[in-house]
């Protein structure tokens, strides 16, 4: 219990990472799974990012001199959360061009009503 | 040179997908398409060569030494499991050559070649890489390609399947990635290699972390190859795609998942740690009902194109018992039914997209007769049919008889009743089609078919499908022997 | 019904990760594990071996390249999907 | 959509000011925190607050749908190969660029190059998502 507080910058990326989770599974709107799927991920690049965290120690950016190993953070997380990043935000573009096809097809973006329209039109 | 094989791979079929891009004319794009695949085929052969020799090839790639750059490590399973796929998506463009036109409109064209390029790509990373975070950007490169190489016919379902399945699959990336950081942050190194090396000695201080990172990879690789309670997208999206695109997706994209996860559980970790804890028994029951449900939902299905896809989800589950036994053997089989279904299952697909252009309609009823009109064709789906059931020679025999031998080897004999039970309702949902096929007349009264034959150059990629099919399951022993992880 | 079912699930995750979290080292110490010989060969080496100042853009398009590569190439993926999906 | 005058004339002392901005952090993507991925974001960025004052058309007539594809294959090629030539580079013992003294633009070798094909990619992927969006409301 008392590591879970210790490691703050971590249990409230879980925590938002929970909310995320919730937000895709209780909203039946398109638009607001997207942001829960983003909330998701935003909390997963926090969560790597703490991982790279020294405390008291500068980004690892040369600006005059290298100052020695020991001045730095780590910089693995911090490259590693630029290429997730990007994949993230292709995602999204990707999800939310589906949704605008699917408004366009039923004007709606509840995904309940579009799929329970299977049965319906079932070419 | 030829060490460098896999990675000159993957740089070949992303720079030609952008060449591609770049040129956007239907024919051109086909030629290249076809062209830089058989080049990649051959080159995996030379690449297998070189590994039976030598066992193992490791390459660091950006840096000579493993420890900075991204390692690739190819043993004898990833190189055949590479040379299969390879195959198979050259037999598919093959196919889409002469059959895709039908399906998909003139204008659209040239994305399928492009995408299928780069899935190609996304896949051979999965299989070839050692690096943790490397294979999650693989797995979201072929996760998005194969979204777009279903909507490729702008339908409604389509566009439904395809939401539901990033979705799903966006959920299963993330706790991917949760796992990854939860990995790093116990032991500080992305190479699946270095990784094992530190987890071995300090696996008992952190139980409760190595637990979850095997269920979030479970899960979340699970979600992705459609494992059973997790395959509610897989029906949709492989029944709705263009037929090329359902037998790529269904022959390969699903199988490379699984292939990550046995790197993990096994190579990552090691068959003592993972068999500690109670994981592997949860990977055995999942396999078990996968066996089960998905024939029996496969029963119970209309269309022909989902039955198909629901026998994948069955077939999935045969995988993942593989996996869940948790000996040297199991992942020998698990392997073996990966490269054997990715044969046997797109040359069913492939077959049923003939058979619904010849009688222009998707219903399992509706195939009666059809053994009349194309003989040969129905005589290769009974072929890939026999190998689901598991007659003798073909690889679906070999798999299971193998697995039996396992579950004895492991003292649970029970389980080979499952294996029984799954094969018998696998006989159950292909047979009626078959034995319709040739003796139902049904259809045949008052229909005049015009007899046009399909020439045999367009029969060829199948018949080269079913033919290695046969090689596989008449080489298993010696096959089997190969696979480890 | 489906509610109640979602937040249940979300709440056994949140506890399960939780759990994960308590398991961990400590947050922001200098001597845990994932500040490693790797990392410190990265800081060390870097600007040397690939003349980058930003020790991170030395990693992403030197030592970790492919993941680079292959991230562009999501973004061509992506472009390429959406506009097969707007026929334009 | 009625085009307001002074967003017209903002625009145009914004628009070449965000331009140099995002090019800067390209160019200095290996000396200072930025790069490919943020630089290109802010040039798509001028771009779209371009297409939201000028309308579409000022913008297709500089910028058309083809010229951008053609600059995203484009660099991708171009990165494609230098990636390539340095994967192998290793195992052929082929020439590495010079690079250079630390911390002055015109070093780290093939990183500069590749920066900019990166922000080539970015700028353009996102206006093209942007103009598709725009045109099929939800």
């Amino acid at each position: 219990m008392d590591i879970i507080l210790t490691n703050y910058f971590e249990t409230g990326a879980v925590i938002l990472f929970g909310v995320g989770f919730a937000t895709l599974m209780l909203h039946r709107n398109l638009i607001k799974k997207i942001i829960g799927m983003n909330i998701m991920d935003t909390a997963i690049f926090l969560f790597f990012i703490a991982k790279g965290y020294i405390k008291g120690k500068d980004a690892p950016i040369i600006i005059n001199s290298f100052n020695g190993v020991d001045t730095y953070i780590n910089p693995i997380p911090s490259a590693l959360m630029l290429t997730g990043i990007v994949v993230a935000v292709t995602t999204t573009a990707f999800a939310l061009a589906l949704t605008i096809k699917l408004y366009n097809h039923y004007q709606t973006v509840d995904l309940e009503v579009i799929l329970r329209m299977r049965g319906e039109n079932n070419d | 040179m030829i060490n460098y094989i896999p990675i000159i791979n993957i740089l070949i079929l992303i720079l030609f997908s952008f060449v591609m891009m770049l040129i956007r004319k239907n024919n051109i794009v086909k030629f290249i398409s076809l062209a830089s695949n058989i080049f990649i085929f051959l080159l995996s052969i030379l690449l297998v060569k070189k590994v039976l020799i030598e066992e193992v090839i490791t390459l660091s790639i950006g840096n000579p030494s493993n420890l900075l750059g991204i390692e690739f490590y190819v043993g004898k399973s990833e190189a055949l499991v590479a040379l299969v796929f390879t195959f198979v998506m050259v037999m598919i463009l093959w196919y889409s050559k002469f059959n895709l036109e039908k399906e998909v409109e003139e204008n659209r064209l040239s994305f399928f070649y492009i995408l299928i390029n780069i899935l190609l790509a996304s896949l051979l990373g999965v299989i070839y890489t050692n690096d943790l975070f490397n294979s999650y950007v693989f797995i979201e490169v072929s996760t998005l390609s194969a979204c777009g190489i279903i909507i490729l016919k702008d339908k409604k379902e389509n566009i439904k399947a395809t939401v539901k399945y990033l979705i799903m699959s966006t959920i299963g990336s993330g706790l991917v990635l949760m796992a990854i950081a939860y990995i790093y942050s116990i032991t500080g190194h992305l190479n699946i290699s270095n990784i094992h090396e530190i987890i071995i000695n300090n696996y008992q201080f952190h139980r409760n972390a190595v637990l979850i990172i095997l269920g979030l990879f479970t899960v979340g690789l699970g979600i992705k190859s459609a494992v059973f309670p997790l395959h509610s997208w897989l029906p949709d999206a492989h029944s709705s795609a263009p037929t090329p695109a359902s037998a790529a997706l269904s022959a390969l994209v699903i199988k490379v998942y699984v292939f990550m996860l046995m790197k993990v559980l096994f190579r990552m970790f090691s068959y003592e740690i993972v068999n500690s804890f109670i994981i592997m028994d949860i990977i055995l029951l999942l396999g078990s009902m996968g066996m089960i449900f998905g024939s029996i939902m496969a029963i119970m299905q209309k269309e022909l194109k989902r039955m198909v896809a629901y026998s994948s989800v069955a077939q999935m589950g045969y995988i993942v018992f593989g996996i869940g036994l948790g000996t040297v053997s199991g992942t020998a089989i698990a392997i073996y039914h990966i490269i054997g279904h990715a044969v046997t299952k797109s040359s069913l697909f492939l077959i049923s997209g003939l058979f619904i252009k010849k009688t222009g309609s998707k219903k399992i009823e509706d195939l009666k007769g059809i053994g009349r009109e194309m003989p040969f064709t129905l005589a290769l789906f009974t072929l890939g049919a026999f190998s689901m059931v598991g007659i003798p020679i073909l690889p679906g025999f070999i798999s299971k008889w193998y697995l039996s031998l396992s579950c004895i080897e492991v003292g649970r004999v029970p389980l080979i009743l499952i294996i029984l039970a799954s094969s018998l309702l696998n006989l159950l949902y292909y047979f009626p089609i078959v034995i319709n096929g040739y003796f139902g007349n049904e259809n045949l009264q008052g229909k005049i078919y015009k007899s046009k034959k399909i020439p045999f150059v367009r029969l060829l990629p199948i018949f080269l499908l079913v033919l290695s099919m046969i090689v596989i399951g008449g080489m298993s022993y010696n096959l089997i022997g190969l696979f480890s992880i | 019904m489906r509610k109640i079912s979602a937040s249940l699930i979300t709440i056994i995750l949140i506890s399960i990760l939780l759990i994960g979290v308590s398991d961990l080292p400590e947050f922001g110490k200098e001597n845990n594990p994932s500040n490693n010989i790797l990392s410190k060969t990265y800081i060390e080496n870097t600007s040397k071996e690939t003349g980058a100042a930003n020790i991170v853009t030395g990693i992403i398009l030197d030592y970790r390249a492919l993941d680079t590569l292959m991230e562009a190439t999501v973004l061509f993926s992506g472009v390429t999907v959406i506009i097969l999906l707007f026929k334009v | 959509m009625n085009k307001d005058i002074i967003l017209k004339e903002v625009g145009k002392i914004i628009i070449p000011l965000v331009q140099l901005f995002g090019i800067y952090v390209i160019i200095n993507g290996h000396l200072s925190p930025g790069g490919g991925f943020s630089g290109g974001t802010v040039l798509g960025t001028s771009l779209i607050i371009m297409h939201l004052i000028y309308g579409e058309d000022f913008v297709k007539n500089i910028y058309s749908r083809k010229k951008l594809l053609i600059g995203i294959s484009s660099s991708l090629i171009f990165y494609t190969i230098i990636k390539g030539y340095s994967f192998l580079s290793y195992e052929l013992e082929l020439p590495h660029p010079p690079l250079g003294k630390l911390g002055s633009i015109l070093s780290a070798g093939f990183i500069l190059p590749l920066n900019i094909a990166v922000g080539i990619v970015v700028a353009c992927v996102f206006y093209i998502i942007f103009s598709i969006f725009i045109k099929d409301e939800v």
